[in-house]
């Protein structure tokens, strides 16, 4: 792997408006992307750079705890749980974490020759979130971004074919969404 | 022709669903052909026949509960699904494994590889045609299922490696054993070069087929053998080495035009390279604990982001991980390699034979638990 | 997970803190030694020569019995045909003696000698489903039909039987109905009626014709007719594609099929298979049977390609394109339940044992025994033994190669046996001059 | 059920003796039903190994006359092996309806049984048994090849108390029922849905 200070500098000389993210991933090199409109052309640098392999596209909803109401509970998981045992149920909110109404996506660039990685994060308002689509860079961003359209809703415009991948046709909403509510279909009782 | 033939008769293209439930999807795959004659015109892969919500289910359970879910994405190599989630984990709780735990995740992981190469060997086979290879695959595969049930009790979904370590050492007479199988196995290889690789009927079906060219694969994000077969050089096990794999000298195998047999060959060559490194670490395998010091029962790691990936049996598998401090992860995302590698299939089909759909589907090599998860 | 700070934090502590559950130490059980048990699992050394497991020994000596009783049988019974003869006068007498015509006579003979090769299909059903299982099994390191009928799973295909017979018949909604019920009877009618000249034996055949070669392969051509209904009728595409797939595989193979016999004919002189398997007899030079087989060169390459030529014409691996399993579901007979599809099944083994017999009878010497010295075991045991050796190698085959694609299938049919079987034409003439 | 089946025992029941036949008739056919027992090829997730496996060397399915089909049409058994999702309900109830008389349905893991791991997932059908009756059940996370074997032998078991003949065409209730009118989840008259959110993949 090669050396994250000597890759960030080499970075920074062709893509000044990248900065060093404060939240890093951890171990390897983490830019800010301040304005998702500007990414194709920073994916594009990148590409140039010699980051032509386009590792993955996350995305994190800000948003805060997770609502249980997103999941089928079990009427009562207390009876299978060993006696003494804390019950285990939706974790509740970090006080004092930064929570925020943002999705922050997340991509990973790797340069195959060089052994390098780069991450790039943006975040997008939670609203009616869109960025653009890497789908003409890199084709190995066709599916990804559908899965992220399909399970966070993040639209990514220029995507030839933005339709759902995982779910089924009449689940309703997106389940990695943080506020995620579960309709009971024809399968549930 | 007359004219009012041509009025009357016309061409149509015909559309074939195929799947979810087909003999060789290897899963519930739905792939919808439209094909004129015997030729494919469009493939549209259909997923998430088995998507299970797994990254919705991580953010209730616990640490140690995700590793639970792990096993279950590529049930074929289920050891470094488990590997990658404590790697990504341990990052996060800055917990690092003992030496010999380290020694025994990559023992286990690559015996896990030799299973699931084992088995795409067999299924491979049975895709092609020829239906005994998959039997005398099988038959190995049971050995090494007999050395994981000793080791853990399970034969396809461990748990065995856990968050600071392994779950427990393995028996005192598993070693004995693991060499045995390790001198049995090595002569199989080349039974199985007779049988299948360089049978020419076979070769003529996988030869000049699907090829996949460097850049393409590099610009599709395949990964493992998919990537390799088409000569680019990446695994992550040199890249980014993990638990101390740059100790281990073994060879990455590549392909030359990434035809569907040379993806199958690379597998076959990994499957000796797996070998080498069994034997060394069988040979220097280090002692002390299996499990680190100071793994909370109920991790709550500090908030941050981790990302870790390591070469799983259908390549670069990771995991991006979110701690906002609680006792579950805040957000899971998988890097699963036999996602990606699928996706190339909507543009490799077009312009092949309806038999050949098989011979690609089967050499990508994609396990649907992984697809959909 | 929520866990809010209790308000009684000390409250447990104070409770004379539970005794600590602690699990005993892994043991192992000292007496097996392992919790693996080395020797039933993994007997490697066994492997490497698997005659040291007294089952093998077992194994084969039972064989050894059940051939060598079988041939001792076949010695007492003598040649089938001349009980054949012997029942035939005894039936003219019988009705000659109660006043009724000899053509009577003839005809219950006809019938009754029908009747006998319909068995021969139906039980070589039975037997060859059987068989393969078995020989599948054992290519395979595996055992095979075990506890149907106690011994070696020998009432495994009568179960199947059974079982198909009260299956539900079902007719696809989108199928043709007509078409779809008719296609199973022409595909095994041929079959059927294909096997009234094969020699069973010497003299041994239901109807003795001169063109009988002609006649097989003609009746054989009907079947695929048959397929391409089934197909089509279907209403499925997999079962359709299967279907044009057997038209072009089936209607291509029969001519290398066909033209690869051509020197057998012209060695023997004759289209009667009871002739072709006669001319076969004698040893050269006292101990060399003069089986066209052995002919140098002309004989094993029309040999091959007959052998080729039928399986593909039975539609098995490396051949069977139509009914791919792995790429087109079932291929033609996807959409078939029960006795319909059993009886392409029946159908598929009845021309896999045609093909045995023809082989047996142009290349192998028909009835002729292999040895000069032999003259107590009768023709038909030989014919029969002949026949299960070819049959072994159908299936051989079957479960050793992957299957090819349909273009090098058809490559490999127009641009490499069809040429070879004209040229073995030539070499023929060659040899017949020379000789 | 075949035609032999529903004309028969009320021809044969008139008959003198016509009682014993048919008993010995059931004790029969039972037999051979129950030694040949086709599953289908069919595959969900992480079971489907296990079941491979135990067609393979070891564990060698072939003994008790299990051989699998491609079909749905030539099974009788449906080994439902793995986590049934809500998107692949529709095509197992499909597969069902299209296998003929009498046919069974084994549920295989916990998935199958009832969710298992994924008890509380949004996309996890909770068990098989509400879109098709279930004759045995194996638990196990995914269970042994020797479970599975298991299962075929309790199978066997049932199909052996089954007489058919002697009870009429529909010895269990399934069969009772009848054969195509099972319950069904999925009301095929009605068009399809609109997706409830983003497009649907178009496949052609």
């Amino acid at each position: 792997m090669a050396d994250i200070e000597e890759l960030a500098s080499r970075i920074a000389e062709k893509l000044p408006e990248l900065s060093r993210h404060p939240n890093p991933v951890k171990g390897y090199l983490t830019l800010k992307l301040e304005d998702a409109a500007k990414l194709p052309q920073a994916a594009a640098a990148l590409k140039a750079l010699g980051f032509d392999y386009l590792e993955m596209i996350s995305a994190t909803d800000w948003l805060g705890a997770v609502k249980p109401e997103g999941y089928i509970r079990n009427p009562n998981p207390i009876v299978f749980l060993p006696e003494g045992a804390t019950p285990q149920s939706v974790p509740s909110a970090t006080p004092g974490f930064p929570y925020r109404p943002s999705f922050e996506l997340l991509w990973a660039f790797a340069d195959l020759a060089a052994k390098a990685w780069v991450f790039l994060k943006c975040e997008v308002s939670r609203e009616a979130a869109s960025v653009p689509s890497l789908s003409g860079l890199y084709k190995g961003a066709d599916w990804q971004e559908r899965e992220l359209f399909d399970l966070m809703g993040i639209r990514f415009e220029g995507h030839p074919n933005l339709a759902k991948i995982l779910t089924p046709d009449f689940l309703v909403g997106h389940p990695l969404r943080k506020d995620y509510v579960h309709v009971k279909d024809r399968f549930d009782e | 022709m007359s004219s009012t033939a041509e009025k009357t008769m016309k061409t149509d293209s015909m559309f074939i669903n195929l799947g979810p439930q087909h003999p060789s999807t290897h899963g519930v795959l739905r792939v919808g052909l439209t094909i004129e004659g015997e030729l494919i015109t469009k493939a549209v892969p259909d997923i998430g026949y088995l998507h299970r919500g797994t990254s919705k289910l991580a953010e209730v359970r616990g640490y140690h509960h995700c590793v639970v879910l792990t096993d279950r994405w590529d049930y074929v190599a289920a050891m470094p699904n488990n590997l990658v989630f404590c790697l990504a984990a341990e990052k996060l709780m800055e917990v690092q494994a003992p030496p010999r735990a380290e020694a025994l995740r990559v023992l286990m992981c690559e015996l896990n590889r030799v299973a699931s190469h084992l088995l795409f060997f067999g299924t491979y086979g049975i895709d092609i045609g020829a239906f005994t290879p998959f039997l005398y695959a099988f038959r190995e595969r049971e050995m090494i299922l007999d050395l994981f049930e000793m080791a853990c009790g399970a034969r396809l979904t461990y748990n065995y490696i856990r968050l600071g370590g392994v779950m427990a050492d393995v028996p005192p007479e598993w070693l004995a054993k693991c060499r045995e199988f390790v001198d049995y196995f090595k002569p199989r290889i080349d039974e199985y070069d007779t049988l299948l690789t360089y049978n020419p009927i076979f070769m003529a079906r996988t030869k000049e087929v699907g090829l996949i060219p460097a850049a393409d694969a590099v610009s599709w994000s395949l990964s493992g053998a998919n990537l390799r077969g088409s000569g680019v050089c990446y695994d992550v096990r040199k890249s980014d080495p993990y638990c101390g794999y740059e100790r281990y000298s073994f060879d990455v195998p590549l392909g030359q035009t990434g035809s569907c047999w040379d993806r199958y060959f690379c597998r076959v060559q990994e499957m000796r390279q797996s070998i080498r490194i069994i034997e060394q670490v069988l040979g220097g395998l280090p002692e002390g604990p299996t499990m680190a010091a100071g793994v909370a029962k109920i991790p709550k790691p500090k908030p941050g982001e981790a990302y870790a990936h390591v070469e799983g049996a259908r390549g670069d598998l990771g995991i991006f991980l979110v701690s906002d401090g609680q006792a579950s992860p805040y957000r899971m995302h998988v890097r699963a390699p036999s996602f990606l590698n699928l996706a190339i299939l909507q543009e490799l089909l077009v312009g092949n034979k309806v038999s050949d759909v098989i011979a690609i589907l089967g050499s990508i090599d994609i396990v649907l638990g992984e697809v959909d998860r | 997970m929520s866990e809010e700070p209790k308000p009684d934090a000390k409250a447990p502590a104070a409770k004379a803190a539970p005794a600590k559950k602690t699990f005993p130490p892994a043991k192992f059980n000292e007496k097996a030694g392992r919790l693996l048990k080395t020797t039933r699992y993994w007997p490697t050394e066994l492997w490497a020569n698997p005659w040291n497991k007294p089952s093998y020994r077992r194994g084969a000596l039972l064989l050894g019995g059940i051939i060598l009783g079988l041939l001792a049988t076949g010695a007492a019974v003598g040649e089938l045909a001349v009980w054949g003869d012997r029942l035939y006068a005894w039936l003219l007498a019988f009705i000659s003696a109660r006043g009724g015509s000899p053509v009577l006579a003839q005809g219950i003979w006809a019938v009754f000698k029908g009747l006998l090769v319909l068995h021969v299909i139906l039980l070589n059903g039975l037997w060859a489903v059987w068989w393969e299982r078995k020989i599948s099994a054992h290519i395979q390191s595996r055992v095979g039909p075990v506890y149907a009928g106690g011994f070696h799973g020998w009432a495994q295909t009568i179960c199947d039987g059974i079982k198909l017979l009260l299956k539900e018949d079902i007719t696809p909604a989108a199928s043709d109905a007509w078409v779809h019920a008719l296609a199973p009877a022409i595909v095994v009618v041929p079959v059927v009626a294909a096997f009234a000249p094969v020699s069973f034996g010497r003299q041994l055949a239901a109807a003795n014709l001169d063109v009988g070669v002609l006649y097989v392969f003609a009746m054989a051509g009907i079947s695929v007719i048959g397929i391409v209904m089934a197909g089509w009728a279907s209403g499925n595409k997999y079962s359709l594609l299967g279907g044009l797939r057997a038209c072009a595989q089936l209607v291509s193979y029969e001519l290398p099929r066909g033209f690869s016999i051509v020197p057998v004919l012209m060695f023997a002189g004759s289209l009667n298979i009871s002739a072709i398997a006669a001319a076969q007899a004698g040893y050269k030079w006292g101990f060399l049977p003069r089986w066209f087989i052995f002919y140098p060169v002309v004989g094993q390459l029309a040999f091959l390609i007959f052998l080729i030529a039928s399986i593909a014409e039975t539609n098995r691996t490396p051949f069977d394109i139509p009914e791919a399993e792995s790429e087109l579901v079932s291929g033609f007979h996807t959409e078939y339940s029960g006795m319909k599809w059993s009886i392409f099944f029946l159908s598929e083994y009845g021309y896999v044992l045609l093909a045995s017999f023809l082989l047996a009878a142009f290349f192998l010497g028909g009835g002729a025994s292999p040895f000069a010295f032999d003259h107590l075991i009768p023709s038909w045991i030989w014919m029969l033994g002949k026949a299960m050796l070819m049959m072994f190698l159908f299936l051989w085959a079957r479960w050793t190669f992957p299957r090819l694609r349909a273009d090098q299938l058809m490559d490999f049919n127009w641009k490499f046996l069809l040429p070879w079987s004209f040229a073995n034409i030539a070499l023929a003439g060659v040899w017949l001059l020379l000789s | 059920m075949g035609i032999i089946l529903e004309k028969l025992p009320g021809v044969t029941k008139g008959l003198p003796g016509g009682e014993l036949l048919l008993t010995t008739a059931d004790a029969f056919i039972d037999f051979g039903r129950k030694m040949s027992l086709w599953p289908m090829t069919f595959g969900l997730a992480c079971c489907a190994i296990e079941m491979m496996g135990s067609y393979a060397s070891r564990f060698d399915f072939d003994r008790m006359g299990v051989i699998p089909r491609p079909s749905p049409r030539q099974a009788d058994v449906m080994i439902v092996a793995g986590t049934v999702c809500k998107k692949m309900a529709e095509p197992i109830l499909e597969i069902y309806h299209q296998m003929p008389e009498p046919r069974f349905v084994i549920s295989m893991g916990s998935c199958a049984n009832c969710g298992g791991p994924y008890y509380d997932s949004y996309s996890v059908l909770k068990g098989v048994d509400r879109i098709v009756p279930v004759d045995v059940y194996v638990a196990g996370c995914p269970p042994r090849p020797e479970a599975l074997q298991f299962a075929v032998l309790k199978l066997q078991d049932k199909i052996a108390g089954m007489r058919a003949i002697e009870r009429g065409a529909g010895a269990t209730l399934q069969q009772e029922r009848g054969s195509r009118d099972v319950l069904s989840a999925v009301p095929n008259d009605e068009p399809l849905p609109k997706p409830a959110s983003g497009p649907r993949l178009e496949l052609r």
